[in-house]
């Protein structure tokens, strides 16, 4: 009978283990050296924990069928509920093990920083000193990914690859709203988002084709959001290279803003040439023309602004599709770009001159002078962050 | 439960309620004015710090003025929230204390934290970020 | 709580298992401390909104900053509108607790028109703003600006309107219990207020002018 | 599906014809089921004269046992609704292979992942854990209500309010297609410039205010209205967490309410916190939103853990194992749920120190929960332990839950995450803590207190069928997350290429259908056991050889809970009376001071229903009379002194004498 059902119990698994062997476990069995590492951290915090985890499961399977109240054999001791000793480990059992894997994540987390370049890219190959890793600029579009190659100066739609066993270096960034960009059989997530740019750094190490898409869940046409990564041999990928170059697409601005507006499921695109600055545009936010660029911004803002001057003549209104602003809000608007830091600071020069017809309060008193604008070296309060300021390479 | 045919029986209300035992106290007219007294100074002091600036360095100014706030918070809590060990059983303070942890830990958390993604995503050169 | 056992009655021998006489939670005596802790809870709030203020503070979008912005004597007028409304409510707390209803009424009222004081000023100082085209609108600073410095004035409006009805309810019930503990209450609220006001203009307005 | 375009009309703000569904089958077809089901429901309670008995009874009670019972059923009612929202997300992802499109398209699916997740974590797990808490806590203390019994009776209508809110989504417009968490700038009025947004923030808004409020209440009560001589180390574990609970949601949903509050101010008035230009920083609010979101999850598993600890020690016959190393592990728990959140975004890259910093703060969360579960262990050794329906949700707890703590302490490393953020993996993790850990919980306190709430316990045969659908669906539905998430799928996907995905989606789906089987066995169970009330009548009070102060009251307590105010001596302070042979007394009651019902609470949710859905559709003119009522009503309010009656003795006489005769009818 024990038999039978031992027998039955095997025969029901073998379904199951049919399954587990048919699938594709790429978390667990990447190709990518950074993706195995994290692969054997989540390994080796597992079995550290099951340590513990296995003997409570099995404690509460015994302690409660040992002390079942039917069971009259057994002692029964209602009022023993203390034991300096017992919590002693109770607390010590668990606490040892988190200081272990709390090594394990301090260690792994430094040594997998997305941000840290690479230092080998297999078990004891560290990087050669000849190679300079593969810089591929990603941008996460309304719904699909692409993909710049700054030195080879292609771009591709919902495709990209990468010569096995060399770095390579993403910077991410994304058009609208915040995406994950993730090939799992490469290495580890990071978030792509409008305005920002997130680094990863990565190797493949067989060649192949691999899944990638987005993780982060970003509006309609997110299910459809992947696209191929290929780890190609030095050859192929030259191939690859030449086949997307012959293209005879240009990705400029004008594609750009094209190319971002929201379409689903898109089919792979080659572009032969693009616009060298685009990405920098792109995560600037001033592809469109005539905006003005993030990092200016920030730094006139640095500087203390562009003061009074800085309010209403700087507007430009530039309307996409529909108007989608606030009810009560403007309608969608951007600043106007002003090219060159030197021309900021013309500007900031400017409104210090330009003696706007706003200094009409009376409460204060006609005359008041309001305090004159001088701007400061370093203006913003950094001080207070300085020292724990993280170095950047 | 039909609560309105119930007439509140013989004993009234005025009794209770009166007694301050576990209450807060009150405060004296001195209390206030020391209060206030040290109010005005601790405010008018930082405003004249930032408006003549007699000292020149922005750093040290700016400590001085957030130390004056602080000091000012607390006389605040003494003089004019009678905030103590003992009213209450000791649980508004406990609560303050607490509340206090929790608006530190956000707080420093959140621009700590926005200060390191800032730091490593943001474009430009200028990477300084607000306090 | 001991008095309350003592008059208990023993029934088993010398332990007692319950009060003989009807354990009489005195009426509100737990408002103090609810009071307490909702205030707590509010100092999240604007926990939230300075953690915004500090992050964002920096952004100006190419626009006006602080020092192109804030009237530090405008500033201080306020703060001392709020310092006065401080203790004239202490004053309104003493007078209370003399039982001297007129006393108390006119301290409130006092305390009430230093509020609106208060709020006309901060109202002029944003219609200000506005009308030279500083709207929150303009960038992340103003934003969170205008709603830090807001939320600190519908505080204070709300607190006069609070303060309004209670002079209508003292003027109609006189200083029983009941109103006795709403004014202190109130007085934790204003008071608080204060407090939070310290930190506004220490940390936007003063520290502003340091950027 | 109204148009992104702002035009909107004076009388109607921005709803017109277009915003009703009238096109989408499945909506319309459950509208026709709610509204005949509504009103069949409306007809019986006309039909049966109940308005008048509800309405004094119910509606405006502030009994808190009754405003308990009321949060229960809400939890239940949204339940139902959550979980068809899990079972059609079941069977799309089944179906959307080999190139089929599934039964859904985008519009549908992302709002029904979104309604699921906010109603689920909102309107069905907050309510039921408000609810038990609101019923338990003052009987354990021995207390007569809680605190503020009007606000207690306020914030039960502000939370079904938000459910109000929600539901109507359903049918008016549509709900958030964001994700529970509605992160910008794909939230802000640039992506989702439809209502959907705008539901969820007044939602969450309305129901907030109500949380938030009944928090301060719960631990003032807890604080304040502990009967003579139960010290805090003497107070029920149930009790110790609540409280902690409470601390937790009076410290973190306020910050909820402020980031939602700018969402608003940025989609309302075009500010700019969250948006892409003009300064401002969406990462600001996935910070923001996570310092509430966090905690939001002890919020709901601390409850469960104190049910636990009281199912334990009742059903092994036994004092609880290391009561105070139980208490400071609560208390550690509350304090390190603050220092985590960044857990949820370390893929956002902040970098290696601040990751690993929250890393392995979050795993130190797992000691103290360790420490419990080995109480848990050495409570029922050398006990006798019966295996009673609570007592096998408790197994299960252990069993399971120890699976979702592992897999979390997992996303907690940094590295780990990576490749598991968003994944599958994730989905199943925190639906292993939430299913094994809250919802068996909340069974287990189910079927633990009914019997004290109704007088009757709760049929076993139909529990214990509820048990075992419930816990082999558990298997079924999320073990193939595990493995899904392994193979790199991510959530929130609604169609799928790869069709050998398909068998584990399909092993899913069957066991959600098996969850149903336990949901419509457990509504069974009810039913069954309302029929056969006779037979499982209680009248002692105390089915289960109970240990803390409730069940040393009768079975549903008076109005007033305890005709004399018990003394307290011992931590299992009824266990304790009944070791020591305590008579209960039969004469000298006192008149019982009560507090008095009142409509207030009702009427002041009602105005700011009204105030969220005239904000939602722009409505101004709508709004500015709800804000209105709002106001004179909150004043109005105040105008009411009397707020409190007395039980005259004759009447507490009578009741008691009742349940004597009662109980010497039963012996
Ligand atoms: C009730 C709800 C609940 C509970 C109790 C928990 C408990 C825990 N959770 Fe979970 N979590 C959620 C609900 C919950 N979580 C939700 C809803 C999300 C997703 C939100 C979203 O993105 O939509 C989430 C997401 C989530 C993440 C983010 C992942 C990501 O987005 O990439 C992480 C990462 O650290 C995490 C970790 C943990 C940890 C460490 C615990 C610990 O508290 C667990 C502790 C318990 C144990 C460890 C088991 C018992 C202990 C022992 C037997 C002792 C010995 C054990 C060891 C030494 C390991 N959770
Ligand atoms: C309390 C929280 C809770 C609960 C109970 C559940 C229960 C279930 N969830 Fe839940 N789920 C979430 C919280 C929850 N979920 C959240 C936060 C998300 C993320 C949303 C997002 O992506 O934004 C999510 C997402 C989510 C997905 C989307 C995955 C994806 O992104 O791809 C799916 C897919 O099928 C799913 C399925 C289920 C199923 C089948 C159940 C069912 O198995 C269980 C159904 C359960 C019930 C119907 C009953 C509940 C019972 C009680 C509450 C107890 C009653 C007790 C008494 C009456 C005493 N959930
Ligand atoms: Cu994301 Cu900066
Ligand atoms: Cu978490």
């Amino acid at each position: 009978m024990g038999k039978l059902v031992s027998k039955l119990r095997l025969f029901a698994l073998l379904p199951l283990a049919a399954l587990l062997t048919g699938c594709n476990f790429v978390v667990l069995k990447p190709a990518g050296d950074v993706a195995e590492q994290q692969r054997d951290l989540i390994i080796a915090s597992t079995i550290l924990m099951l340590l513990v985890i296995v003997p409570v499961m099995v404690l509460t399977v015994i302690f409660a069928w040992r002390y079942r109240h039917t069971n009259k054999d057994a002692p029964y001791d209602p009022d023993w509920s203390h034991s300096t000793q017992l919590e002693l480990v109770i607390w010590a059992a668990p606490l040892m093990i988190i200081i272990c894997l709390g090594a394990l994540t301090w260690m792994g987390t430094h040594l997998l920083d997305p941000y840290r370049p690479l230092d080998r890219i297999a078990p004891g190959e560290p990087v050669a000193k000849d190679v300079r890793p593969l810089n591929v600029e990603v941008v996460a579009l309304d719904w699909k990914w692409l993909f710049i190659y700054p030195e080879q100066k292609i771009a591709l739609v919902n495709e990209f690859a990468a010569p096995v066993d060399r770095p390579i270096s993403f910077r991410i960034t994304s058009s609208s709203v915040m995406n994950s960009f993730y090939v799992p059989a490469l290495a580890g997530m990071i978030y792509a988002m409008p305005g920002m740019e997130t680094k990863l750094h990565a190797v493949i190490n067989k060649a192949g084709a691999y899944q990638g898409f987005s993780a982060n869940y970003s509006g309609a046409g997110f299910s459809g959001m992947h696209f191929t990564f290929r780890g190609l041999s030095d050859a192929d990928f030259d191939a690859w290279i030449a086949q997307a170059r012959a293209s005879s697409d240009n990705l400029g601005r004008q594609e750009y803003l094209q190319l971002e507006r929201p379409s689903e499921n898109v089919p792979v695109r080659r572009y032969g040439t693009v616009d060298p600055q685009l990405f920098a545009a792109i995560v600037n936010r001033c592809v469109e023309p005539g905006k003005m660029c993030a990092h200016e911004m920030m730094a006139i803002d640095a500087k203390g602004g562009l003061g009074l001057a800085g309010i209403d003549l700087m507007r430009l209104h530039y309307d996409k599709t529909v108007r989608r602003g606030a009810v009560f809000g403007p309608t969608p608007s951007y600043l106007v770009s002003i090219c060159t830091i030197e021309e900021a600071n013309a500007a900031l020069d400017q409104s210090a001159v330009l003696n706007l017809p706003i200094n009409g309060s009376p409460i204060l008193g006609a005359g008041l002078p309001r305090p004159s604008f001088t701007p400061l070296p370093s203006p913003r309060s950094t001080w207070l962050l300085d020292g724990r300021r993280p170095q950047r390479s | 439960m039909s609560s309105d045919s119930h007439a509140a029986p013989a004993h009234g209300h005025d009794g209770h309620g009166e007694s301050h035992a576990a209450g807060p106290s009150h405060g004296t007219l001195r209390s206030y004015l020391v209060g206030f007294v040290l109010s005005v100074i601790l405010t008018a002091v930082p405003f004249w710090l930032v408006m003549a600036r007699p000292i020149a360095s922005n750093e040290i100014t700016a400590v001085a003025i957030m130390a004056f706030a602080v000091v000012q918070i607390v006389v605040h809590m003494i003089y004019f929230l009678h905030m103590d060990f003992h009213s209450e059983g000791g649980w508004t303070m406990m609560a303050l204390i607490f509340t206090l942890v929790i608006v530190f830990i956000a707080l420093s958390g959140s621009l700590w934290v926005m200060y390191h993604l800032d730091t490593n995503m943001m474009p430009g050169q200028t990477m300084g970020q607000a306090p | 709580m001991t008095t309350a056992l003592s008059t208990a009655k023993v029934e088993q021998g010398a332990t007692i298992f319950h009060l003989a006489e009807d354990h009489h939670q005195e009426e509100g005596s737990s408002t103090l401390l609810g009071f307490w802790i909702y205030l707590m809870s509010d100092c999240l709030i604007f926990a939230v909104l300075f953690a915004t203020y500090g992050v964002l503070g920096g952004n100006f979008a190419a626009g006006p900053g602080p020092k192109d912005l804030f009237e530090l004597p405008l500033v201080a007028l306020n703060t001392s509108m709020l310092l006065f409304s401080s203790i004239t409510y202490g004053f309104a707390m003493l007078t209370m607790a003399q039982g001297r209803v007129a006393a108390t009424q006119i301290w409130l009222a006092v305390t009430g028109l230093f509020g609106l004081a208060f709020l006309s000023i901060e109202l002029y100082e944003f219609t200000h703003m506005f009308h030279i085209g500083a709207t929150p609108q303009r960038s992340a600073f103003l934003s969170s600006f205008f709603t830090l410095v807001g939320t600190h004035g519908l505080h204070v409006t709300f607190g006069t309107i609070w303060l309004i009805t209670l002079m209508v309810q003292v003027g109609r019930y006189g200083l029983i219990a009941a109103n006795r503990r709403r004014l202190t209450c109130l007085s934790m609220f204003w008071h608080f207020l204060d407090v939070i006001w310290i930190g506004v203009f220490t940390f936007v307005y003063l520290m502003g002018m340091l950027r | 599906m109204s148009d992104p375009t702002t035009t909107y009309s004076f009388l109607l703000g921005r709803f017109s014809l277009a915003s009703l569904p009238l096109n989408e089958h499945i909506v319309v077809v459950t509208f026709v089921v709610v509204a005949l089901l509504g009103l069949a429901l409306l007809g019986a309670i006309t039909y049966f004269r109940l308005w008048g008995y509800l309405w004094r009874e119910w509606f405006t009670t502030v009994d808190h046992k009754r405003v308990g019972i009321m949060y229960m059923v809400l939890g239940i009612v949204m339940l139902l609704r959550g979980f068809s929202d899990a079972i059609m997300m079941r069977l799309q992802q089944a179906m959307a292979f080999n190139g089929s499109e599934g039964y859904l398209n985008a519009h549908h699916y992302d709002q029904i992942f979104t309604a699921h997740g906010v109603i689920m974590i909102f309107f069905v797990a907050m309510p039921l854990v408000t609810g038990l808490m609101n019923y338990v806590v003052p009987l354990q203390i021995g207390a007569r209500d809680v605190s503020f019994p009007f606000l207690n009776n306020f914030s039960f209508w502000m939370t079904a309010g938000g459910a109000v809110i929600v539901m109507m989504s359903l049918f008016v417009g549509e709900f958030a297609k964001t994700g529970w968490l509605a992160y910008p700038p794909l939230s802000g009025i640039q992506y989702s410039p439809d209502v959907g947004v705008d539901y969820y923030i007044w939602a969450l808004q309305v129901a907030g205010v109500g949380t938030t409020l009944s928090g301060i209440n719960l631990i003032c009560t807890i604080i304040k209205m502990r009967c003579p001589g139960m010290t805090m180390m003497k107070m029920p574990v149930f009790t110790w967490t609540s409280l902690c609970t409470n601390v937790l949601i009076v410290a973190t949903f306020p910050v909820l309410t402020a980031v939602l509050v700018l969402l608003a101010l940025d989609r309302y008035l075009g500010m700019n916190f969250f948006t892409n230009d003009f300064g401002g920083n969406p990462m600001m609010y996935v910070n923001l939103i996570w310092i509430w979101g966090h905690p939001e999850v002890y919020i709901l598993i601390l409850p469960a853990f104190g049910i636990f600890s009281e199912v334990t020690s009742t059903f092994s016959g036994k004092r609880l194992f290391g009561y105070t190393s139980m208490v400071y592990a609560t208390v550690c728990i509350t304090i390190l749920s603050y220092l985590v959140w960044l857990h949820h975004f370390f893929t956002m890259g902040s970098g290696a120190s601040v990751n690993s910093f929250f890393g392995i703060t979050t795993m130190i969360i797992s000691i103290p929960t360790g420490a419990k579960m080995f109480n848990w262990l050495f409570t029922m050794y050398r006990g006798r332990v019966r295996f009673e329906l609570p007592m096998m949700w408790t197994l299960a707890f252990m069993l399971i839950f120890v699976i979702g703590g592992m897999t979390g302490v997992l996303l907690a490393v940094p590295p780990a995450d990576f490749v598991l953020h968003n994944s599958l993996f994730l989905v199943a993790h925190f639906h292993n803590v939430i299913i094994g850990g809250v919802l068996f919980g909340l069974f287990a306190g189910m079927t633990y207190w009914f019997p004290k709430a109704f007088g009757f316990r709760l049929d076993p045969f139909w529990g214990k069928m509820s048990f075992w659908f419930w816990v082999t669906g558990f298997f079924f539905a999320f073990m193939p997350l595990y493995v899904l998430g392994l193979m790199g799928v991510t959530r929130r996907l609604r169609v799928f290429d790869d069709p050998s995905l398909q068998i584990w989606f399909l092993l899913a789906g069957f066991g959600a259908f098996l969850i149903l089987c336990g949901i419509l066995s457990f509504l069974m169970q009810i039913a069954v056991s309302i029929m056969r009330r006779a037979s499982l009548r209680d009248v002692t009070g105390d089915p289960w050889h109970g240990r803390t102060l409730e069940w040393a009251t009768s079975s549903p307590p008076p109005d007033y809970n305890f005709a004399f105010t018990p003394v307290v001596h011992d931590g299992d302070a009824w266990w304790d009376m009944k070791a020591r042979g305590y008579q209960r007394p039969l004469s000298g009651y006192k008149p019982i001071h009560m507090p008095r019902n009142t409509p207030a609470g009702l009427f002041l949710a009602g105005f700011s229903v009204v105030l969220a859905v005239a904000l939602i559709w722009y409505v101004w003119w709508l709004a500015a009379i709800a804000f209105v009522g709002l106001l004179t009503t909150a004043i109005g309010h105040t105008f009411n002194y009397k707020r409190d009656f007395y039980i005259p003795a004759d009447e507490v006489a009578h009741t008691e004498g009742e349940r004597t005769r009662l109980l010497a009818a039963q012996v």
